[in-house]
Parts: C-alpha cells; structure tokens; sequence
C-alpha cells in the first residue's frame, strides 16, 4: 500500500496535519478552560507568538522593503495568506481614515469541515490568525488589532478579519507574551 | 432552459463543470464530450452528490460521457439503508429509506433491515481474517429474497454498508456500489477527522454527510447554506 | 388410498407428498413363490427382496398372488382433438406406478431339465405365464421365467437342455434372454446367480420404461399447445418419473425441466393460478433434489431462485393471500431440507449459502402469511364447520393435485360461480384460522433457522433469530419464554451497543416484564430503560421510573401499555403469593447507565504520609431526581473501604444543594460530587491502590435494590466505569436522544476517571556528606572523605561510589582516582568492598583526586545502593541515588627560584668546565596548610655531575605557610656547554603534615594516610665555559697576629700544551710574607704546579690578603689577565685573630663569668 | 495548502502552551502535549491510509508508520526500525525535524523529552486507529538524532 501512499498528495496531507494539530489543540483548549472566551483569548496569544516568529521567515522569504502605508502592509498581508495558508483574501471596508481593513476569507483551511457544537457557539476558532497578524506587525513596530467581524463557522455569510492601526512602535524589541 | 433554477439545482456542478453549464445552453460542443470522456470517473463522482432531477437534466450530456444515469438513477432508487460502523462495529451512522418516507418501508422492515446490516459484520468479521485481496472494498457481501448488501472496510476497520432492495428488477452495476461507497468512506472521513469535536466511537453529526446520503438515497440534496 | 381416513390436520398447503418425496426404484413383481410354505421360495425371496446390500442395483420387488389384479392401462385415445384435460397430475398416477404397475413380472417354477415327466411340467409352467398374461391387461409388462432346479450347477450345455430350454421359450412365448435358471442348492454360486438375475431384471425394467416413455413421446405431437398445455406439462412430468425409474438421473432433470418451462407457459388464471403453483412447487422440487444428489448445488439454487422469483409477485385475491405466502413460505423451508440433507450427505455450505438464510425466509413468510389470514378471524365465526370439515376431506381426496375441492376438474376460463368461490374460500379461511399454529410454525422455522446459522459461523444472524423468536412469544402473551430468549442475547447487543436494536429489544423485554409481572426484571430492565440514551417519550420515562418506586414499594405499576388486559390483577396476585425477591442487585456495568460514576483520583502517586484524596463524580440522567441511601466504595485492600463509605459531609456537592437529608439526591443531568480523604497504612506504601467496586444503595422500600459497578480491567485507567464510551458521556449521543433531559454537563464528559492510584514508598534516609579541606594542592592526589550515614531503620547494601568529572563528556574522563589504594577510572561505577551499612551507623571513605591543573572543576559523587528490606515494600528499595557535588580550586603548594654560585659561594651565572659550581634551591610554602618536606633531590642531565659522591638530601621539614627554606647541590660539568640547557628537574616529595590536623569533626583515627605528592620544577639553563687555568687556594681557617701561616695556591694547566704564565703576589700592609713574589714559568699539559708563600699576618680582623696576579702567555703579543677569573675563584680575604693570652687556671673571674 | 513553516511554529506554542511542570519538579508534565498528538495522530492516519489496502499483519503497520506517515509528516522516513518481534519496535530517527534547530548543548538536553511527546503522541494515536494499543516513549540520543520506542499491547 505504500506505493497507493506515495502518489496521494503529500502537500495535502502535511497541510493537513497542520489542521488537524490545530484541531486538536482546540479542543485540548477547551477542556482546560471551559468557558470559551479564555479558549480565545489562549488561541490569540498562540498566534501572536508564532506571529513574532513567523514575520523573520516572511522577511527573509521575501525580501520587502518596509512598507510606507497601512495598504503596503495590507498588500503584505494578503500575499502572506496566499503564501501560508495557501488562499487569497480579498481587501475590502477600508475605513476613511484608511487605518482600518477587513480580509474576507472565502475558504479557511483551518475551519475546513468544522460544525461547532451548541455548547461552543462563542468560540472563535480561528482565533490564531488575528493572533498571528498582531503578533508579526508588531515586529515591524506596528501596533494593530485585528479580530473576527464575521466567522463562516458561526453561521454568517463569509468569514471576515477585522484589521485596524493602532500606531507606530519605538523600536523595540517586544517579548513574547505568556 | 433558464439558468437560475439549476445554479439553485446544482451549484456542485456550476463550480466544478464549466461544461456541464454550457451543455445547458442548448449547445453542446464536442469538445465538451470529449473532457467528459476522460473525466468520466470524475464525473461519476460529482454525480454521487448530484440531485436526481439534475441527473435527469444532464442525462443527455451524461450519457456521452460512457456513464450510465439510469443505472445510477435506478440503484439509489433502490438504496434502502446505509450503516456505517467504527472499528468496534458502533454503529456512528445509521440511515434507512424509512428514516426519509415511513410509508416506503414498515417499522418491522426497518428493524429486520437493521439486524441484517447488523448480521453482516459476521460475515465482514469473516472476511477482515482472510488475508488475500485486502481492497477496501468488498463488493457484494450478502445477498437474500429482497435486498443485497454491499460492503467497505477501510485499513483502519471502519466498515460501511450500502442495503440495496433487488424487488426493482433491475441489474446495476457493480461499479454503482463501489463509487458510492467509496464517496461515502471519503465524505464521512472529512466530517470526522478535520472536526475535532468528533469523538471517535460516537454518532456523526454533520450536515454535509447528511446531504450526501440523502442523494445517495436519490432525495434530492438541498444546498441551501 | 381411497378410503383411508384423513383429519383436517393433513390439508398443509404446498405440502409435498409422500408419493413425490419417495424416491423411484424399478418395480418388479414375482410370482409363483409361496414363501410361507416352501423353504426354497423363502430362501430365493429373501436374497432377492430383503438381504440387500448398498452396492445391489437399486430394485423394489413385491409378491404377487394370483387373484392380485394390475390397475388397467385406459384405452388411449386415437385422438385429442376434442379431449380437453381436466387437470394437470392426477393424484393416483404416480402411486400406480410407484407400487402398482410394475416394469417386469418374474414367475419362479421348479423345473430341471432332466426332469422325467418334463413335458407335463412344461405345460403347468406355459399355463402359469398364461396366467400372469392374463394379469395384465394392455400394460407392455416384461415377462420372466426362472427355474429353480435342484442340479447343483447349470449343466453344460447338452442337445437336450438347449433343445427343450428352446421350445420352453416357444412355448410360453418368452425371449430367451428372459429365461434363467437358478441351482438354488448352489450354495456357493447363489448369491452370484441372484445377483446376475437382477442385473438382467433391471435390464428388462428400465427397458420397459423406455418403452413407456417412447409411447407418451408417440403421441405429443397430436397435441398443440393451446388446448394441450396441460398435457405437455403431464406428459414432460411423467418422462421425467420414468427416467427416475430407470435411475437415468440427468435424462429426469432434462425431462422435469421441460416440464416446469412447459408449466410456465399455461396461461395462469384465477380459477388454475393454485393448481400451477402446486404442481410448479412439485417440479422444482424434483429437479432441486435431482440437482442436489447429482452434487451440483449452484444450479439447484438458481432453478429455486428462477422458481421463487416467478411465484414471488403472483397473488391471489386478498382473501387467500395468506395461502399464497403460506404456499411461498413452504418452498423455502423445502429447499432449506432439500439443502440440509444435501449437506448431511456431504455437500460443504458457505457462510452465506446455507439452508438457515431459506429457513429464515420461510419464517418470515409465514409471519406474513399469519398477518394475513388475521383480518378474517371474526368473519370465519358463523360458518357450518360439517361443510367445512367434508370441504376440507374433499380438498384431500381430489383427483388432480392442486384443484380446488369444490370445482374439482374446472380447467375452463369463464367466469367462476362466485357464490361458491366465495364458500370454498371461507372453508380454506377457516381450516387455516382453527387447524393452523401460526406461531409454533414459525418458531420452529427459526429455530431450525437458528440453529443453521450457529453452524455456519453467523453469530448475530442466530441471535436474530432469536430475538425475532422471543417476539413470536410475545405476541402469543408466553412472556416468560419471551425474556429467557431476549436474555439470551441481550448482553451481546448491549455490548454491540447498535441502539435501534438494542432499545426494540429492551422495550420488548420491559414490557414482557411488566405484563407478566416479572418484578426483578422489571426492575431491572426499567431502570436501564431510565437512560438518556434510550431515545422514549419522557413523560413515559417518567411513569416508568414511577412505576419502578410503585413496585419497590409492593405497589402495582402504572397502566404503561394502554392495553385492555388487565395487567394490575397479575401484580396483586404476585405481590400476594409473595413469589418476588426482596432484594435485587443490578450490575451497572453491561447495562445502559441511568447514572453514571466517574472516580477521580487527585494524584497518580502520592508520596509517604500524605492524604490520599478521591473524588466521585456523578451524573443522574435519568428523567426525574433519584435519592439513594447509601454509597460505598470498594478497594482491593479491604481495609480502605471503611473510609469510603457514604460520607456525612460531602464537601463540595455541584448544585449547592447540602441539606443533609438529601446527601445522595440527584437531579437529572446535574454533576455531583463526593470527595473521601483518608492515610495509607504503611504496608500498603510502595503498592497499588485501586478502586474494584462502586455500589450505591436503594433501601428504603421493602425491595431493596443495589447498584453494582465492577471494575472490569484492573489496572486501566483509561476505562471507566460507566465503560463503553457510547452509553456514558459523549454530548453528541445524549442530544440525538429524543427526551429532552437538559443537555449534557460537558463538564463530566471530559473528566477521565482513574480507578488506580499508587502510594509511592518512602525515599530511605540515608545521607552523603564529602569531607575536603581547601584548597588543593597543584599535583597532589587531593583526598575527600565520603561519609555515607545509615541514618534509617534498615540496613543497606550494595553500595557503589561513581565521581564524574563534570563539564566533561564520559568518554573522556580517562583520568583515575584513588579509593582503597587502587587507581580506578573516572566515571565508571565501583562497587565499594563494604557489603552493608547498618542501621545508625555510617561508612567512610576517603579518595584521592588527581589535581592536575589550577583552575577550579567540579566533581559529582553518585552512591547508589538498595535497601535490606526484604519484608516490607514501605521504602523503596532501591536502588536509590544520593548525589553530591565538590568544586575543588587548586593552588601551587611551592614557590620555587634558583641560585647558582661560585664554590665561594658568591652568585655567578658563569660556570666553568671542570669547575665545581653550586646550585641553589629557594623553597617558599605558599600551602596555608602546613606542609612536611621529606626530601628535594635534582635529576641531572648528562655531562652534570655531584662534585662528591651524592648522597640525597632527606630534610624532614615542616614548612608552614610562607616559611622558606633552601637547598644545596654542588655541582660540576664534564664538557663545555655553549647554549643554553637545563640543568635537569627538582624533585620534591612531601605531603600535607599530619602533626596540625585541621578539621576535627572526623576524629581521625584511621591512619590519615596523606598521600606522599612528588612536584618537579624544572632547573635553570646554563652554559659552561672553557678556561685555561684553575687555581686551587690552601689557606688554613684563620691566622692569628705575629703568628706565620702557609699560604698555598695549586696551579693546574688545563689546557692540552704548555702554558707558560707569570705569576706575581702585590705587596701588602697587613702581612709580611716570604716566597718569591714575582716568577714567570710554564706548566705542562694537563699537570700542576705549587706556589707556597708563607703569610706572617701583622694586624687582625677580617684582612685582604696580598692580591694573587696571574697573566697567561706574558710575553706574546696577548697576554690574557686571570684577574677576573680569580676573583671566583681565589679567596681575597682571611679572618686574622689577636694572640692568645695565657691564664694561669685558678683565676677567680672566669668561673665568675661561668657562673652568672 | 497550508505551509510547514507554520506548523514547526505551532508545535514550539504547543510545547510552550501544554507543557507544564508537574507534582515533583523533576521531570515534566508532557499528557496534554501527548493527547494531542494522539488525537492528531488518531485522525491524520486515518486520512492517509484512505486510499490503501488494508494491513497485512503489525509488522506491515510498523513498516507504514516508518515510511509513508513519517515521510508526509517530517518529509522523511524513519532511518532504522528494529524489533524484538514480541511488539516491541524501536524507531530511530537520525534528524529529528522538531529538535533540530534547538541547541543541543548540554542545558537543553533536559529540555529535549517535551520537544518528542507530541511525536509519541501522533505515533500512539495512528497504531491506535489502526487497532493496536501502545506505549510510545521517545529519548533524544544525540541531538538530532531521536529514538522512540513503541511497545504494542496485545489484547
């Protein structure tokens, strides 16, 4: 059966085993903390620090010059989606101040085939991106919110990361949280 | 033929056949055919989790693509129960025509049919010692007077059965059972594992199989989301 | 047949019979053997009739007496063309040719050839064949003679015999084959005689009905189908009958096939549909058992299938439904025998090809087949039972199989009399309501199902069986019957947990139960049936649970099943005669759990001395709140349980709820828990601690009921009580169920049980204690004392010592240290040569490090050593580790500097070839310990040597801390030396002086041993010059005034030629002296030279002497000045005393001066 | 397609998140971490082996987990398998992707065990979707290079 193995697409797999992994934590999660909301404060801080890790291997993979406005950074943003989690976001709602975006997610590969139980209506499963945004901004001295407006998971229409500028950091180096 | 009601119909198919849509304007390009012709496998499967008007509706097209719509047609008409079972034979999903339309199929049918799926794990037992020929699917297990039991047994022990009546008199073919439970096996995979409020060895929950028994079942899947 | 009586009983629809199922053998009749009074005949019969063995040719004889008459064959009709047949088979045919018309009639007469009176003879015997002729009119019966003759072999062949044999044939108008001769009192050839007979007899037969069939073929085609078919149908039947006859078992499938596809093509009808399907069930039976016994299964089963799926959707009117599955039901459970028997001679069934799947068809069938009869009970009430019962006689005496008794015969296709159609069927009604036991029918079709699919490896299949047995007793009210099946199988599906099935059969149990007033299982079964998991109304839930009090109280239960009878009576006589147990025990764990338990221990070990605590989590989901009595816990160390009986405080209680009166109350879907804390005993320290059972107690009803859980896996935590994870705590489960209890706590769903916990043993108290004074020495072995105490109640043994250099991988710890006097590796275990310590007592060690450098390092001590203590497993014991770590930082003990010196010991760098010379040693002791020299010697290199025969320096010196001391070494070299070399190595030995010891904690007893440390410096370099002279100076110690003294000064050339020189002592204020004081000459080579003067010293003190000029080769052209080499080498200088004085010896003051 | 990156991310949170110490301060308290990787482990194989037949016997399985699981999760095989043929098998692992790029200097190597659970886990779930129960321990021989050992309970 191996050979049936070797042509079955081991990308889809490994990225698979991300979600899965995911999975997995998520509900390790929730039977730490029962109340959902501590689940998703937990998941964002996850995510923030694999944001300050992950904007180095962003950086070096792609060597951007600094951005000069928020929308360079949404740019940013966006292609970093398409290069992680392999999906395109689009950018809309930009505020009149353009300090503030939503990423719409047509498809979350980490919500692939989820149903939320009843008891967990208010956990946002996702919450590691937001998490993983604020994480890697902030290492570009970029202090930003970024939460869900709108989660597929929870019976809304598409799935929408609100993004929003905070203001610009002295240059210093944060630590990760814990 | 206007469009709306088969995007409502079909949506499955307006995404992944482009060529399916154009068909529907009437003109039907060779062309098209001949990417049917060799997709025809893949077709079959969108098939699966197609609703029957729809199939009716592509028939024409369908039937160019070295498919048969009525075999397909006629063998969910005569699906009567699908149980699929964990590897320790817990029933995780059970759905019999009688769950659908009680006057198809009596209370007593409906358990008789039960204790038969259920009796069938012996022979699957049987056959998960033997060592030869370990393809997950098993192809015809249990054959009597009104119905035939098709079977899957995966590498981890999850074991799927497909109950089909054989009053219809009519000869499907052996393909039928294979793709639809291959589809079965792959769909409940999906709901199973990449939901991790799953627990292994309890009922799945989940809207999307649901669905797509219910066109294995030949009821016409709603795809209202 | 006719004229035998029959009871209503024999009318069984689709009934096979007996002349069908008897298997076909040629007939042959005798005649002319009176067996009763001849002993011959008795003899010849015997043989032929009765002694027959398997392997004879399958024959069926019978007598026949004279007056016995053949049925007549009918004259055959010359032609059908208005003949229209009135049925398919008549009844009678196949018996007539089964037992009455036979193939060949055999006369037996006494006769021998050489008889006297032959020809007499000859005559009764042709009037004998006359007879038998006569017997049959128009049937082609074959004839056969035998003589039996008393000749005791059958004479050869003579004139005579074959004469009279011949017109013996002639006479009676036989084939001479069929003449035989039989010397019965051949005794020895008997038997091959008959046996040869036979062969020829069966010869005869089968060609008799070959004969037959000829003659039915003869006529077919004078027939055509549309009037016909019948007789197609007949005719096919009867070849294939005759080829059965003739044992031609292929040529009768071929025929009955024919026969059935022929049947297939009547136009069927209401008024024949019955008669087809008889006579179709006739033939498939035929070609299936033919099929069978030619051992070819597979087409046996397709010829049934083709059978069963023609008849399958032909029904009658409503009214005789029930006939049509009775009639469907039979086939199956024909074939189910047909395969049975096939298996018994041989034939190997498959899992899925067996008789039980036939049977299990037949069952069903018959199920139908009550259902559909049951809508005609009550019209069947008022009917004239006499008419009926003749009806019923009718329908078994009539003349063509499968016709209907009251239009015997009808074959037309216009419109029946409905009247009497309508009569007959309500007889057939009738006969099938009062004659028929629906329900034992069935049960033994399961049943023989049953028992097919225990034989052929289908468990669950025979369990359905079962269950669906339990279910015919049910509906015949035979309860208890009912739940002794169900309990046969309910364990399995409980374990199957397939919750559909489970929960039908669980309803039927339950209400079998509560119907006949079975009030344990009752109790029982209501109780599982509480659970969330069953998917029930919950008002109904409710009245259960209600119920189940009612009756725990000796109360009759709620009316649970609206039905009319009366099910209270049953109750109130039971509760009366007392027949009930007043205590019930439910083990909780195969059954559905109406509340669940999840105990928790709080640590997976728990350390010496410490509480353990244990948490029980509960969770009633049951409809309605539950108050139980009691709570006890068991452990497999009995001891425990008395702590973990019901608590009178619970501390935490989930809902809050803590008036004490309702401790063990429960509300629906609601956790509790209760908490137990108690002390292991010691014994049971190093043990496991687990949980066996959990019981709670129900005991304030008259029937007491406990609640049973048991720990099934010992040691497994990962399984819990309430075990199979689908009946307990999965929320998905409980939110399918259709009551609408409040949803599950996922709070207890996600609490993981442990049953087992384990009271880890005490660590023994034994401690590690390194003794060391710092700092260490640069290049000593550097001692630490290990002192290992017992402080603990056992002893301990085993000890091993490993020291590991840290911040230093293993493998490259090559160094060694010292334990015992033995050098042993770094980091490598030792076991230590002291087999125990005992209790209170401690082992000291002491090991010497190797110090090989300054900077500091660390040592790790690892003992490992087990415990004595065999009897208890309180402590652990062992092996236990101590460690202890020694940082050492290391200091020089010496500070050394060197000297060298001139003889007159002034310090010179310059050294000179053969010239003595002294090094000296500075030894600073930088030790703030005080240390004790033992000796300093050099090792000299080559072409060094000790100026005096060497003797090594031992200076037993105690130095403390910065006390200095020196060391001499007169030294000379043999050969001139022009760079640089060392000189050679100091050697010093010493050791830390025991005479101050420091610490006196360790009283040191035991020899202190510090070990003697060797420490080398390396001596300065040097360089040796040539010269060309040595000047040896004899002077005495000291002179005194006025007093004269010698002066000498040896001269040695120490060149290879002569050296001339001028020599020349310079004049002096201090001293007179007489010698020549300027003289000028040579000194061979390699030889000496004196110069005495004699020194008359004039003042005293410390003086020059008159200064010594020497000037090599003064009268060449360079002169070389000794000046500068004598100043080494030649004293300048000498101690002159005043004169003595002499006193005379009683002078008073020196012993004054002696004494103050 | 999500990238790797992201999951050695994921597995350092996860480490960082689940890992607590637990009642004697000795050694760490890693089940959580395991219980996620055998939930991961339980659910991945059963994605994996969707297309492929069914396993001849354990040693079948063994082999499968070494080559094909291994290799679609650390884009390698197992370098070594050995065992006792009494269910003990011992897997090892030359590069072991999750500590290779942590400093195997001596004050890590104690920290080394938290870094393998989630791999034991993973381990333990797919033998236990496959039907065997089994104790995976792992040990860090010489940085990268890993040991797990898995002992299948016979039931």
């Amino acid at each position: 059966m191996a050979k049936q193995v070797k042509n079955l697409d081991s990308k889809k797999i490994s990225s698979d085993l991300f979600s899965l992994t995911y999975g997995s934590l998520v509900f390790q999660l929730i039977k730490d903390y029962e109340n959902p909301e501590d689940v998703n404060k937990q998941l964002e801080r996850i995510g923030y620090n694999i944001g300050l890790r992950l904007i180095e291997d962003f950086l070096a993979k792609t060597n951007t010059p600094r951005c000069f406005d928020f929308k360079d950074v949404a740019d940013k943003i966006q292609s970093a989606f398409r290069m992680y989690l392999g999906i395109t976001p689009s950018i809309t709602n930009w505020s009149q101040g353009n300090d503030e975006f939503s990423l719409i997610l047509d498809a979350n590969p980490l919500a692939e085939f989820i149903e939320l139980p009843d008891h967990l209506v208010n956990l946002r499963y996702s919450n590691i991106l937001p998490g993983i945004i604020r994480g890697s901004l902030e290492m570009v001295q970029i202090e930003a919110k970024a939460w869900f407006m709108q989660d597929y998971l929870k019976g809304d229409a598409t799935t929408e990361l609100r993004i929003k500028f905070v203001k610009k950091l002295e240059d210093v180096m944060p630590q990760g949280e814990d | 033929m206007e469009l709306p009601t088969i995007i409502k119909m079909v949506p499955s198919v307006i995404l992944s056949f482009h060529g399916l849509l154009m068909a529907f304007h009437g003109d039907i390009c060779e062309s098209y055919f001949n990417f049917f012709k060799c997709s025809a496998r893949k077709l079959q499967h969108l098939i699966i989790s197609l609703s029957n008007a729809a199939i009716l509706k592509f028939k024409s097209i369908l039937d160019k693509s070295e498919w048969d719509v009525v075999g397909c047609l006629q063998f969910r008409m005569s699906v009567l129960a699908l149980v699929i079972v964990n590897s320790d034979n817990y029933p995780v999903f059970i759905k019999t025509r009688h769950d659908y339309d009680k006057s198809k199929m009596s209370a007593e049918e409906n358990m008789n049919i039960l204790y038969n799926m259920n009796a069938t794990l012996d022979i699957i037992e049987e056959r998960q010692g033997q060592n030869q020929n370990r393809d997950p699917y098993l192809g015809l297990l249990n054959q009597c007077e009104s119905y035939k039991i098709y079977g899957l047994l995966s590498a981890t022990r999850i074991k799927i059965l497909l109950m089909v009546s054989t009053n219809v008199s009519v000869m499907f073919r052996d393909s039928e059972a294979r793709s639809t439970l291959k589809q079965l096996y792959s769909s409940y995979i999906d709901v199973t594992t990449y939901n991790p409020f799953y627990c292994p060895g309890s009922e799945v929950q989940s809207k999307k199989l649901e669905e797509l028994v219910k066109s294995v079942f030949g009821l016409t899947a709603d795809y209202n989301r | 047949m006719l004229g035998t009586t029959v009871v209503p009983a024999d009318y069984e629809i689709g009934k096979i019979p007996d002349e069908l199922s008897h298997h076909p053998l040629p007939l042959i009749y005798f005649a002319g053997l009176n067996i009763n009074s001849n002993q011959t005949h008795h003899y010849v019969w015997e043989t032929f009739a009765n002694k027959r063995a398997p392997d004879r040719t399958p024959m069926q004889y019978r007598l026949m007496d004279n007056d016995c008459m053949i049925p007549p064959s009918k004259q055959k009709k010359s032609t059908y063309d208005w003949y229209v047949p009135k049925g398919i088979l008549k009844t009678n045919w196949l018996i007539k040719h089964l037992h009455e018309v036979p193939s060949v009639a055999v006369l037996c007469v006494e006769l021998d050839w050489d008889d006297v009176n032959f020809n007499t003879r000859k005559q009764e015997c042709v009037n004998q064949v006359e007879a038998l002729r006569g017997q049959f009119i128009n049937r082609s019966c074959r004839i056969a003679l035998v003589l039996l003759q008393k000749s005791l072999t059958i004479p050869i062949e003579d004139a005579m015999t074959t004469e009279r044999a011949s017109n013996l044939c002639e006479a009676c108008d036989i084939n001479a084959t069929s003449l035989f001769v039989l010397p019965y009192q051949d005794s020895q050839h008997f038997l091959g005689y008959i046996y040869r007979m036979e062969a020829a007899f069966f010869e005869l037969s089968s060609s008799y009905y070959q004969q037959e069939m000829k003659f039915i073929r003869s006529h077919r085609d004078q027939l055509n189908k549309t009037n016909h078919g019948l007789l197609f149908v007949r005719h096919q039947f009867k070849l294939g009958f005759f080829s059965e006859m003739r044992q031609d078992f292929q040529g009768a499938i071929k025929n009955y096939k024919q026969a059935y596809a022929n049947l297939m093509e009547i136009r069927s009808s209401l008024t024949n549909i019955y008669e087809i399907m008889v006579i179709a069930g006739f033939i498939n039976y035929k070609v299936c058992r033919l099929l069978f016994n030619q051992n070819d299964p597979r087409e046996a089963i397709a010829h049934f299938q083709k059978h069963i799926n023609i008849f399958k959707s032909k029904d009658e009117t409503p009214e005789l439904e029930f006939e049509h599955f009775a009639w469907l039901s039979k086939q199956f459970s024909i074939f189910g025998d047909l395969f049975d028997a096939a298996i018994a001679s041989g034939l190997v069934p498959g899992q899925i090809q067996h008789p039980g799947y036939y049977y299990y068809e037949s069952a069903l069938l018959a199920i139908k087949r009550q259902a559909a009869i049951e809508p005609f009970r009550e019209r069947v009430q008022f009917i004239n039972k006499d008419t009926a019962l003749v009806l019923i006689e009718e329908a078994l005496r009539i003349e063509f199989y499968g016709q209907r008794p009251w239009r015997p015969g009808c074959q037309s296709l216009n419109p029946l009399d409905p009247e009497k159609e309508r009569e007959g069927i309500k007889v057939l009604q009738y006969h099938e309501l009062v004659y028929i036991n629906h329900s034992t029918l069935i049960i033994n079709l399961l049943k023989d199902a049953m028992n097919q699919f225990k034989r052929n490896k289908c468990p669950r299949m025979m369990r359905f069986m079962t269950v669906l047995i339990a279910q015919q007793y049910y509906d015949v009210n035979d309860y208890p019957n009912c739940l002794t099946h169900l309990n046969q199988v309910l364990p399995f599906y409980r374990t199957e947990k397939w919750k559909q099935i489970l929960v039908s059969i669980l309803t039927t149990a339950f209400n079998a139960a509560y119907s006949s007033a079975n009030l344990t299982e009752f109790v029982k079964l209501g109780f599982e049936f509480l659970s969330s998991w069953i998917p029930a109304e919950l008002e109904f839930k409710k009245s259960i649970q209600e119920s189940i009090l009612k009756v725990l109280s000796l109360q009759s239960p709620l009316n649970l099943k609206n039905s009319e009878e009366n099910i209270d009576e049953a109750w109130q006589k039971m509760f009366i005669e007392g027949t009930y147990d007043t205590q019930i025990t439910i083990k909780m764990n195969p059954i559905v759990p109406f509340i669940e338990i999840k105990p928790v221990f709080s640590q997976k070990a728990y350390k010496w001395q410490e509480n353990v605590h244990l948490k029980l989590y509960m969770l009633l989901n049951a409809p309605m709140p539950m108050n139980f009595d009691k709570l006890s816990l068991t452990f497999d160390k009995s001891y425990y349980n008395q702590f973990c009986n019901y608590c009178p405080s619970p501390k935490s209680s989930i809902d809050g709820d803590t008036n004490d009166n309702a401790l063990l109350h429960f509300e629906p879907m609601v956790m509790k828990c209760f908490e137990f804390n108690f002390e292991a005993r010691i014994e049971d320290y190093g043990k496991q601690l687990e949980i066996t059972e959990i019981t709670l107690f129900m005991n304030d009803n008259p029937i007491k009921v406990t609640f049973n859980w048991i720990n099934e896996n010992p040691s497994d935590n990962n399984k819990c009580f309430s075990h199979n994870s689908c009946f307990s705590s999965s929320p998905s489960l409980t939110s399918s169920s259709t009551s609408s209890i409040s949803s599950y706590p996922p709070k207890f769903y996600h609490i993981t049980p442990t049953l087992t916990t384990f009271l880890e043993p005490r660590k023994p108290i034994v401690d590690l204690s390194l003794v060391n004074a710092s700092p260490a020495l640069l290049h000593e072995m550097y001692p630490i004392k290990i002192v290992i105490e017992n402080k603990d109640e056992y002893s301990i043994k085993d000890i091993s010592l490993t020291i590991v250099k840290m911040e230093e991988a293993a493998e490259t710890q090559t160094v060694s240290f010292i334990l015992d006097g033995f050098p042993l590796a770094l980091g490598t275990a030792q076991k230590l040569t002291e087999s125990m310590i005992d209790p209170g007592t401690s082992l000291i060690k002491i090991v010497y490090l190797p110090i090989s450098d300054l900077n500091s390092q660390r040592f790790m001590f690892s003992v490992l050593f087990s415990v004595n203590s065999a009897e208890s497993t309180a402590i652990s014991s062992g092996p236990n580790l101590l460690k202890e770590i020694v940082s050492i930082q290391a200091i020089n003990p010496f500070n050394i500097s060197f000297t060298t010196c001139t003889p007159l010991n002034t310090p010179s760098r310059v050294i000179r070839l053969m010239e003595p010379f002294v090094l000296k040693a500075d030894i600073t002791c930088l030790s703030p310990l005080p240390l004790e020299l033992i000796d300093c010697n050099v090792e000299l290199n080559q072409n060094i040597f000790h100026t005096l025969p060497y003797i090594p320096t031992t200076l037993n010196k105690l130095l403390r801390s910065d006390d200095r001391t020196e060391c001499h070494f007169a030294l000379y070299s043999e050969s001139q030396i022009t760079q640089e070399t060392g000189l050679g190595v100091l050697v010093i030995r010493w050791k830390k002086s025991t005479t101050s010891n420091h610490n006196s904690n360790t009283e040191s007893t035991e020899e202190d041993g510090c070990q003697i440390n060797k420490i080398k410096f390396t001596l300065p370099a040097i360089t040796v010059q040539n010269s060309y002279l040595y000047v040896e100076t004899k002077l005495p110690e000291f002179g005194t005034t006025r007093e004269s003294l010698l002066l000498t000064y040896n001269l040695a050339n120490r060149t290879d030629d002569l050296l001339p020189l001028s020599l020349s002592l310079d004049k002096s204020d201090n001293f007179m002296f007489a010698g020549n004081c300027s003289v000028k000459f040579s000194i061979p080579a390699k030889s000496q030279s004196t110069q005495l003067f004699v020194l008359y010293p004039l003042v005293c003190g410390h003086v020059s002497l008159p200064k010594l000029k020497i000037i090599l080769y003064p009268d060449t052209e360079n002169p070389i000045d000794m000046d500068n080499v004598l100043e080494d080498i030649v004293p300048s200088y000498l101690l002159v005393m005043p004169q003595r004085k002499i006193y005379t010896p009683f002078e008073p003051i020196g012993n004054a001066v002696l004494t103050k | 397609m999500i990238d790797e990156v992201l999951l050695d991310l994921l597995h350092i949170e996860l480490v960082n998140t689940l890992v607590t110490p637990s009642s004697n301060k000795s050694e760490l308290n890693v089940t959580e971490l395991e219980n996620v990787g055998h939930s991961t482990g339980y659910r991945l194989i059963e994605r994996i082996t969707k297309d492929s037949h069914r396993f001849k016997d354990e040693l079948d399985i063994m082999k499968f987990i070494c080559k094909d699981f291994w290799s679609v999760i650390f884009k390698k095989q197992i370098d070594n398998l050995r065992t006792n043929h009494q269910g003990i098998y011992v897997l090892l692992d030359h590069r072991f992707r999750f500590i290779s790029n942590i400093s195997s200097s001596k004050q890590f190597i104690e920290l080394m065990p938290k870094y393998l659970a989630f791999s034991c886990g993973l381990i333990r779930g797919a033998l236990g979707n496959l039907g065997f129960n089994a104790i995976v321990t792992g040990e860090v021989v010489k940085p990268p290079s890993c040991r797990f050992q898995v002992q299948i309970n016979k039931t």
